[in-house]
């Protein structure tokens, strides 16, 4: 594979394609855009296949210095390869979503999705500062486009909302990367990754970074603009949305803020516990009330994202990984999720959860792919939402048990406010007719659900395909953090272990009773601790 | 290939064929395919528990495939086969194997037969998962896996909006356990570093005096993390505060009550205290803690049993108050009594919930008891399956002839137990016991003599008004309005006359084995000698109570509802309130709703109105965005348009500069 | 005194004042029927002048002789990169001008003026003297030659009332503004004892007194109006809107070159000792600037009015890099300088091809509705313009925000950066209203004129250079902008 | 040179005086455009007058012909300005000031 | 002495008109405030010893462009009884800020007694010479090493020239009185002007 440039090739095929899309008619462009991002998925197999696990950190890299400033350098590691990996399997799933359901300015429509995908693969590509940067950023104009464009009644508002808030969001980020890359004299990220910087610079820095991040991930209480950019999103807008540009957030919170500014992280990471206990609260209960099922479904990413959130800021290995296995899995399920409401979106066009019900009548297939996504979406085990959630509030738990136990509520509200969506959606009875009439899903509808179907309980039964290629560069962050890493609340303290079992019948009869003796032991035992 | 992956694996690739193929090999393929896998895996169980139960079998974990590796986190998947995992092996291959047969016949009607066979074999794959564990994750599994399977059984006939609410309150009212057991994973890991079952065990004792903080709170490590796990265990097993979902889930159809609600998946709590009885013996608080909560709910639940209605009600209250006795006799530390309760509960509650079935079925789905009677002769094999069942949860026997039912053998083990332990609670817990045992007693006699006693009240029932098409008044005198309740087909009988067998025979043949050999248990749980001993010590009139009580709760159903039949209306008219209260379930449930549902959504529409439109959009994008517009129309208000203002705002721009570097 | 030397390097200008001198008298003769062909004769002028300037503007501070006159003009490599800029944007002025003039677009008379082209070249010599002036007095004398001809231009539809009212207030503003400079220049040169920059700069170093500061804000106060800065920059929307959209582009691009790099060299080199004294005042300006100009542009309706507030916003911008006041910041400047122009131009090059069938011009939101369904090149076209403005990245107007903040926190001004840069979030939300309403909306359909081929080239150029594509001439500019700069500091 | 006690500040001021005079004229003044031109040409006259004191107290001639170019841009520029004003009031039949805000906003 | 009562007696006045010039009702009568104004500056200017300049701002100014004011202030015939003698909006605050500024130029530059203002040291490269008047040693700077500036302001002057053409000249309307066009006068011949006609008695004569 040296020599062979194949990041570059993976963004200049959809990069070629949206240009042909651009001048293609609808049909054509159609196909088209199939073609270049399975193309691109293609050649993400090969990525995949290639990537030497347990070789060097960053594979596949490409530099060439362009200008002042910036330099075109790519290069992956694991955590950045199953990001891609996700981009890149997501994209035809997006484009076969849209194929009937756009029918207006089709080969726009078509390039601006590619776009996207050049600019996700360079994002968690970019090994230089600025050039993530320009990528991260550029995201924002065919989105802007594809909500506005194709998207639903009150899609001024929300792409508005969209573009500035991230915006706004983002551009301090740039007025930091200025400052670290005077500081450190290069806009390598590897190298930046290793740069200690001050820490008193670290703080305004990694607050700048997180205004940035905080507003992609969503984080509580910037994540307003989530629920309205899906709603009014196209069915494929919304998946890639919530599937990929939601991890940009978490992404850079474990290329940047982490690495690069651990002494900071450990810092503020009260702030991100206390706003994502918050959000896992408050967006599951606000999720649990809503009515139109994109809306609830964007709530549901909202606290989603927070135990993301709390797992890259548990300072653990464990806390890491699984972040990103629920990013990688939340990237999926959520995706589904807005496929499922597509679905049945195309067919009756609305999302309103009361004019639905008892589709796995009509619907059974449908009603099953549903209904493993809706489990996947509240962690069941055997699914990949559970491996990357236990691992999260595992990790968590080493830090805060506080923390763990509010965000494992979501565990409870999560199955409350999906359970009630399924139910409302595809239970009860067929009160109308119009919905009962409905198809099944098709063949094409098949193939965008049986994929990711697959790689949910791929993930969630075998997740060491992907904790695998990821987990030297977890240990490299872990060992970065772990100067920095907060001690555990958990403070065990080793005592002496009592000689006789709890129920054991010792020759004084009944006299000790349990309670009492538990009482006066931790008395002793706090002596002991201090 | 190990015995033990067929076992297993058999019951999921049957749900997988049911379930996505049924539509290419037909209802008939899809069912055989299902039956024929349980049957299977159930023949396969028997020879490995006799294994054990012989003292032949070794205990041994059978790797199946790498799972998690997370730094020093570690879980892969992997099947353990030791005593405790033979015992569930056969109950739950042989009570699923039956209730697959006997689903033939009760789902005759059914247009979705596969799909509910489909769901009963997944059930039993994530059952014997569960069982299986080599690690707290796969149990975990295991455990999330049966509230899938639960829920959608649940939910079977989702059409009706009460099945669909039950299977979601199943659902998260198992989530709020399992809030709990993941915290005590979490928890044991921390403690432990791994998850691995047998390490955590090994390293138990070391631990008992560690303490750790726990939301602030400084305590002995073993104690919290034993409770966390426990309140997983009380979701699951429907314990006191979380067994709300229980008598709801009976929306599902009757089979999957049997199995599911009574036979294996609600005692996943009890086995996975009895597993984890090394580690809960270092916790003396957390066993407290069990003690409390199982007589409680051994209890508490016994009280709602005698009063309600519906036959399925009764016994899933029923089911409820047993499962207390197996955690009380856990928190005593009688770990093979519960798991002989667990063996023995298995059968005869099956038998109850497949004979009641049997009686639905006959009653064309009437399952209002009130509506039945006189029914004894009209479907005797039933009649006589439900009479064995009912001496088995009685617990009829007689101690010094050495004879009794099922029940009798495991129920007055775990009293006399809970006596001989001694101390204040387990002395409460056994008077509990002896207190829900009679009301056990009355309880199964009143269901028995309302259904098959007395004179036919059917014409009463809506069910059998639509099946005969008559109303009350046209029926006249005829109180069976002319309804001929037919007996169950064969394949619905057998189940019945297997699991008679097993309700009448399991106690005799296997209580020497579960109560008294350390050998059999070989370690697999945590076996109290002395406590044993001392419960074979205690006095007899310990040892004749729930006798006593069995034949007083008896009594009193006889004189309620065959002698007198008038006496229950009056102790209604009587104690009301008293009634009203139990009848109504405690008013948990409305409890619930008042303090944890309708805050929830109140709560919801609330932050999300209030919180998310109301405050930070209106002061976040759209208060800044309104600020900029104010700031742009004063901006254009300044751009006049008059020369004089420009020149005007220049010149204040000079000043402004000048006076700045003048000062 | 030999001139053989300061003729060769202001040969640029010699040739466009004659030029200008030719064409005027075929104009005066041919009369307005040859106005095309002036206009041609005029932009070859401009394009030969231009090429006149390559071989300087590559080398650099090494250039052996850049002082013409005996110091009034100094043809540093500075100044041949503001005029190489300046000359370009003149061209395009001229370029699309015909088809305006000549239309419906200018109202009642439909004729282009043969002076028109000769103002153009006379704007852009003085243009030329502003960018080389050495010397308060070449200074002046320029910056008056370029203003004349601008209020004419400005005002040049008689008929128009707006454009009358965009001539008058443009002057009157003017005449104060130049009136301010005047007065900060007779205070320098009394207090300095003399006009040349050498000797006022020579004089203006460590403390000096409160008159000479006066000095100095006052001329910085009316370089401001020229580079329409807040709160100097009040004449701007009035005179975009009112005068003929061709000016409009022209003023928007070459004098807005001219003036900051009269600016920049006014402040680094002749107050460049005095920095503290107006770094403080510049930073106010800038961020007044962005704050204002984006504030200003929300609610417009008019497009040419929404880019003269685009213009005080991105002046704003530029600001940033003189308030840091190195070497880096100017470079920066410059750079932005560049790409401001080819955005702008092209901006109005896109905005003079909304033509409705009679071939008026169509300015306001209303009729560009839809227009991404009816033109889509066009809308493809300003939505990269816009975007670009906006600072969006790929395109090249990122690039330009990112030199100059870079060089901003390079130099330390973190926090006035960050602000500046949160405040350029307020001016986004007017360009996507661009994008927002060409391709969100119902078409409106009233776009239907046709374009020539020279507003095509033009609109396909810009757009190529503010495209991605646009990053392969970075590394170029960035010399031309680091040489150009340097020469500005070679007398620190 | 400054005999009688007559310093430069002298002179200085007088061209302060006029300058702010001729500032006050531009926005004051809303009868008419031409005032307007008439202030600037007071604001210029300001300028030289402190160009040809400095000249003179400073012995150096360049200040007076700094005041003779701008004497002659003052000329120029109001030959323009007084064109434009001739050519609105042609268009719209008024030169006040008031009236001259068709743009705005 | 002299110097100073001729110095007050020229700064009065001139900043008199100049208050006048802003503050006249009638515009004719500002122009002619201003002429005063001029006046009395070249006056001042006078008493410096820079005579030349004196007297082109009174030929340039009054001459010329005081003289162009009147000229179009009496052309546009505006109505000046219908104007209001109104003062602008914010005029107070305007009135405030100028007096803001005043006191600081003030402050600032009459500061020079005491020492608050320094004025600069030329190099003396244009210094008058003693033995050569101003207006000598001014046309040498000019023509000399400004010889540049002084033809950028003849291009000044060009523009400024075809500025004022551009707007003003009004191109004659179609239909008007036919424009003058010299050649054709110059060529004409009498046989094409005149013709011979004999008319018999009593006829008339057919034009």
């Amino acid at each position: 594979m040296e020599g062979l440039p194949i990041l570059s090739l993976m963004m200049l095929v959809p990069l070629a394609g949206a240009v042909a899309c651009l001048f293609a008619g609808a049909k054509a462009a159609r196909w088209i855009a199939l073609a270049a991002t399975l193309v691109t998925f293609a050649l993400g197999i090969g990525l995949w296949s290639n990537y030497e696990i347990g070789g060097p950190q960053w594979q596949f890299t490409e530099k060439a210095e362009l200008f002042a400033g910036f330099s075109y350098a790519l290069g992956i590691d694991g955590i950045a390869l199953l990001l891609i990996m996700l981009s890149v399997f997501l994209m035809p799933v997006c484009i076969l979503a849209s194929w009937d359901s756009i029918a207006k300015r089709v080969g726009e429509y078509m390039a601006a999705f590619l776009f996207m995908e050049v600019l996700m693969i360079g994002t968690f590509a970019a090994q230089d500062l600025f050039l993530f940067y320009v990528f991260f950023e550029a995201g924002l104009i065919p989105m802007y486009l594809i909500i506005g464009v194709w998207g639903g009644d009150n899609r001024i508002y929300a792409s508005y909302k969209f573009f500035l808030y991230t915006l706004l969001g983002s551009v301090l980020m740039l007025i930091a990367m200025f400052w670290m890359v005077a500081e450190a004299g290069t806009s390598d990220i590897p190298t930046l990754m290793q740069y200690g910087f001050p820490p008193e610079a670290q703080t305004w820095l990694w607050l700048a970074f997180f205004a940035s991040f905080a507003v992609k991930v969503p984080m509580w209480p910037l994540h307003t603009w989530l629920p309205d950019a899906h709603v009014q999103a196209p069915t494929a807008g919304s998946v890639i949305l919530a599937g990929v540009l939601l991890k940009l957030g978490g992404y850079g919170f474990i290329r940047f803020s982490l690495p690069m500014f651990p002494e900071a992280s450990a810092q503020f990471a009260w702030l991100v516990f206390a706003l994502s206990m918050v959000a896992v609260v408050y967006t599951s209960l606000v999720a649990l009330v809503q009515a139109d099922m994109k809306k609830l479904i964007a709530y549901s990413s909202v606290a989603h994202m927070a135990i993301v959130t709390v797992g890259l800021f548990a300072f653990n290995v464990q806390g890491l990984e699984g972040a990103m296995i629920i990013m990688l899995s939340h990237g999926l399920v959520s995706g589904a999720l807005f496929l499922c409401v597509g679905v049945i979106y195309d067919r009756l066009h609305t999302r309103e959860i009361a004019r639905y019900g008892g589709l796995a009548i009509n619907m059974p297939y449908y009603a099953l792919f549903f209904l493993l996504f809706t489990m996947a979406s509240i962690g069941l085990p055997g699914t990949s939402g559970f491996v990357g959630e236990f691992l999260a509030l595992a990790g968590i738990y080493q830090t805060s048990s506080l923390v763990a136990l509010v965000s494992t509520t979501g565990i409870i509200l999560g199955a409350a406010y999906m359970l009630y969506l399924y139910r409302r959606v595809a239970f009860g009875d067929q009160k109308n007719a119009d919905a009962a009439a409905m198809p099944d899903i098709s063949a094409r509808e098949w193939a965008m659900m049986a994929p990711i179907a697959a790689a949910v309980l791929w993930m969630g039964v075998y997740p060491e395909s992907f904790l695998a290629p990821m987990r030297a560069d977890i240990a490299v962050l872990d060992a970065r953090l772990a100067a920095a890493a907060p001690a555990s609340d958990a403070q065990l303290a080793p005592g002496t272990p009592r000689t006789e079992a709890a129920n054991a019948l010792s020759h004084h009869g009944a006299g000790h009773e349990g309670m009492g003796q538990a009482d006066t032991n931790s008395d002793s035992a706090k002596e002991g601790a201090h | 290939m190990h015995p033990i992956l067929i076992i297993v694996f058999a019951p999921l690739a049957a749900a997988l064929i049911a379930g996505l193929g049924n539509r290419i090999i037909g209802n008939v393929a899809a069912k055989s395919v299902t039956t024929g896998a349980l049957f299977l895996s159930a023949v396969m169980s028997w020879p490995i528990f006799l294994g054990f139960l012989g003292g032949t079998a070794t205990a041994e974990v059978v790797p199946v495939l790498k799972w998690v590796q997370s730094g020093a986190l570690s879980f892969d998947w992997a099947l353990r086969v030791d005593t405790m995992t033979a015992i569930m092996l056969v109950v739950i291959n042989s009570v699923s194997a039956l209730v697959h047969l006997y689903s033939w016949g009760y789902m005759e009607e059914d247009p979705d037969q596969p799909r509910f066979f489909a769901y009963l074999s997944l059930f039993t794959f994530a059952m014997l998962m569960l069982v299986t564990a080599d690690n707290l994750v796969q149990m975990f599994f295991g455990w999330e896996g049966v509230g899938l399977a639960s829920y959608l059984l649940i939910g079977f006939w989702f059409r009706k909006p009460s099945a669909g609410a039950a299977a979601i309150k199943a659902f998260v009212v198992n989530r709020v356990g399992d809030l709990g057991f993941m915290l005590g994973i979490f928890g044991t890991y921390l403690v432990f570093q791994t998850t691995s079952i047998p390490a955590i065990l090994e390293a138990a004792p070391a631990m008992s005096g560690s303490t750790i903080t726990f939301l602030g709170m400084r305590l002995y490590a073993m104690d919290i993390l034993c409770i966390l796990l426990f309140i997983g265990a009380m979701g699951k097993s429907a314990q006191l505060g979380l067994h709300t979902w229980l008598p709801d889930a009976m929306e599902g159809p009757t089979p999957v009550s049997a199995l599911i609600h009574a036979a294996t998946m609600v005692t996943a709590g009890v086995f996975m205290v009895c597993r984890l009885s090394p580690m809960f013996e270092t916790a003396p608080t957390a066993l407290t803690i069990v003690t409390i909560v199982g007589a409680a709910t051994c209890f508490f639940a016994a009280t709602i049993g005698t009063t309600q209605w519906d036959i399925k009600r009764v016994i899933a209250y029923s089911t409820c108050s047993q499962l207390g006795y197996m955690f009380f006799a856990a928190g005593v530390g009688a770990y093979g009594a519960a798991m002989f309760h667990l063996f023995t509960h298995a059968f005869f509650k099956a038998l109850l919930f497949l004979g009641a079935g049997s009686v639905i079925h006959a009653m064309h789905h009437e399952q209002d008891m009130r509506y039945y009677g006189g029914l004894r002769k009209h479907i005797p094999l039933t009649f006589y399956a439900m009479l064995a069942g009912t001496l088995a949860i009685t617990g009829l026997g007689v101690y010094h002839l050495g004879v009794g039912f099922a029940g009798f053998w495991s129920k007055d083990a775990i009293l006399e137990v809970a006596f001989a332990r001694g101390t204040q609670v387990s002395l409460t817990a056994f008077w509990l016991g002896v207190g829900a045992a009679l009301l056990t007693s009355f309880y199964s006699w009143r269901l028995l003599f309302l259904t098959f006693w007395g004179k036919p009240r059917w014409i009463e029932s809506e069910h059998i008004q639509h099946a005969v098409h008559k109303t009350r008044e046209q029926a006249g005198e005829d109180t069976t309005g002319g309804y001929h309740p037919h007996e169950s087909p064969a394949s619905m009988l057998i189940p019945l006359g297997v699991l008679t067998i097993g309700a009448v025979a399991a106690g005799q043949v296997f209580a020497p084995h579960f109560l008294d050999r350390a050998a059999f248990w070989a370690g697999s749980i945590f076996y109290n000698e002395p406590l044993i001993h001392a419960m074979h010590a205690v006095p007899y009139w310990v040892k004749y109570a729930a006798f006593i009580v069995m034949l007083l709760g008896f009594a009193g159903a006889y004189l309620a509802y065959i002698a007198k039949p008038d006496i229950p209306a009056k102790f209604v008219a009587t104690f009301g309130a008293l009634h009203q209260f139990v009848y109504r379930k405690w008013y948990f449930d409305e409890l619930y709703d008042a303090i944890f549902v309708k805050p929830a959504f109140a709560l919801g529409r609330w932050f999300w109105q209030l919180g998310d439109i109301g405050t930070i959009d209106r002061f976040g994008p759209n208060g800044v965005a309104a600020v900029i517009a104010r700031s742009a129309a004063a901006a254009k208000q300044v751009q006049s348009g008059y020369v004089y203002t420009y020149a005007l705002i220049m010149l204040l721009g000079l000043v402004a500069a000048v006076t700045y570097v003048l000062l | 005194m030999d001139f053989v030397p300061s003729f060769a390097l202001v040969a640029p200008e010699l040739l466009l004042i004659g030029a200008g001198l030719v064409l005027l008298l075929v104009a005066a003769w041919g009369g307005d029927k040859t106005a095309r062909g002036i206009a041609i004769a005029a932009a070859a002028a401009l394009f030969g002048a231009g090429l006149m300037l390559v071989p300087g503007l590559h080398v650099g501070v090494d250039s052996p002789a850049t002082l013409a006159f005996g110091g009034l003009l100094k043809v540093d490599s500075f100044a041949l990169f503001a005029k190489a800029l300046i000359y370009l944007a003149a061209i395009g002025a001229l370029i699309v001008a015909p088809a305006f003039f000549n239309s419906a677009a200018a109202g009642a008379e439909r004729v282009m003026r043969a002076e028109y082209p000769v103002l153009v070249l006379f704007a852009t010599v003085g243009m030329s003297i502003m960018v080389s002036a050495n010397d308060f007095m070449s200074l002046y004398l320029g910056l008056e030659l370029n203003s004349l001809s601008a209020y004419v231009l400005a005002a040049i539809l008689r008929k128009d009332t707006r454009s009358g009212e965009a001539g008058l207030k443009y002057f009157v503003l003017g005449a104060l503004a130049s009136g301010i400079l005047l007065y900060g220049m007779s205070l320098l040169y009394g207090l300095t004892g003399g006009t040349a920059f050498s000797v006022v700069r020579a004089s203006l170093t460590g403390e000096i007194g409160t008159g000479a500061l006066f000095g100095v804000v006052f001329v910085l106060s009316g370089l401001a109006f020229k580079i329409s800065a807040v709160p100097f920059h009040m004449w701007t929307p009035d005179v975009y809107e009112g005068a003929p959209t061709p000016v409009t582009a022209f003023f928007a691009t070459a004098p807005k070159v001219a003036a900051v790099a009269l600016t920049a060299r006014v402040a680094f080199e002749v107050f460049g000792a005095q920095v503290q004294a107006w770094q403080q005042i510049v930073m106010f300006t800038a961020l007044a600037s962005i704050i204002f100009g984006a504030l200003g542009a929300i609610g417009q309706e008019n497009l040419k009015r929404l880019l003269a507030y685009s213009s005080i916003n991105n002046i704003g911008f530029i600001l940033l890099g003189l308030a840091v006041a190195n070497a880096d910041g100017a470079s920066a400047m410059l750079v932005y300088l560049f790409i401001y122009v080819a955005m702008s131009l092209g901006s109005f090059v896109a905005l003079l091809m909304l033509r409705d069938d009679e071939g008026a011009l169509l300015e306001t939101f209303a009729d560009i509705r839809g227009l991404s369904v009816t033109r889509p090149a066009i809308a493809w076209a300003l939505l990269l313009f816009m975007f670009s403005l906006a600072g969006i990245p790929p395109l090249l107007g990122f690039y330009s925000k990112f030199v100059v903040f870079q060089a901003t926190v390079e130099a330390g001004l973190i926090a006035f950066g960050a602000i500046a840069i949160a405040a350029s979030v307020i001016g986004a939300f007017y360009y996507i209203k661009f994008v927002k309403v060409m391709f969100f909306d119902e078409p409106a359909g009233v776009v239907t004129g046709k374009s020539g081929a020279g507003h095509w080239a033009l609109l396909g150029l810009t757009a190529l250079i503010i495209s991605p594509l646009g990053y392969l001439l970075t590394p170029s500019l960035t010399d031309l902008a680091d040489k150009a700069a340097a020469a500005l500091f070679l007398a620190v | 040179m400054s005999a009688g006690g007559i310093g430069i500040e002298h002179y200085l001021t007088v061209g302060a005086i006029l300058f702010v005079l001729g500032v006050l004229g531009i926005f004051l003044n809303r009868k008419n455009v031409i005032v307007i031109l008439m202030a600037v040409e007071l604001i210029l006259l300001a300028v030289n007058l402190n160009l040809v004191a400095f000249s003179a107290f400073m012995q150096d001639l360049v200040g007076q012909i700094f005041a003779m170019l701008v004497l002659t841009v003052a000329a120029a520029e109001a030959a323009i300005g007084l064109a434009i004003l001739v050519i609105y009031f042609r268009a719209r039949g008024t030169i006040a000031v008031d009236d001259i805000n068709r743009m705005k906003g | 002495m002299i110097q100073a009562i001729a110095f007050y007696f020229f700064a009065t006045i001139v900043v008199a008109s100049a208050v006048m010039v802003v503050m006249a009702r009638n515009p004719v009568h500002s122009v002619l405030w201003l002429i005063m104004a001029f006046f009395n500056a070249a006056g001042l200017m006078v008493l410096v010893g820079a005579e030349f300049i004196a007297m082109l701002l009174v030929i340039v100014y009054v001459g010329a462009v005081a003289v162009l004011f009147l000229f179009v202030v009496m052309m546009l015939d505006i109505d000046f009884a219908a104007m209001r003698a109104g003062i602008a909006r914010n005029a107070p605050l305007g009135l405030l800020i100028a007096a803001v500024l005043l006191a600081e130029l003030l402050l600032a530059l009459g500061a020079y007694h005491a020492g608050g203002l320094t004025l600069g040291t030329p190099d003396g490269s244009a210094m008058p010479a003693a033995d050569t008047s101003n207006i000598e040693a001014l046309g040498a700077l000019l023509y000399g090493r400004y010889i540049a500036l002084f033809e950028i302001a003849g291009i000044i002057l060009l523009v400024a020239m075809i500025g004022a053409i551009v707007l003003t000249f009004q191109p004659p309307k179609p239909g008007a009185r036919a424009r003058q066009d010299v050649g054709k006068q110059i060529r004409r011949r009498p046989e094409e002007a005149t013709v011979m006609k004999n008319p018999g008695i009593g006829q008339g004569v057919e034009l």
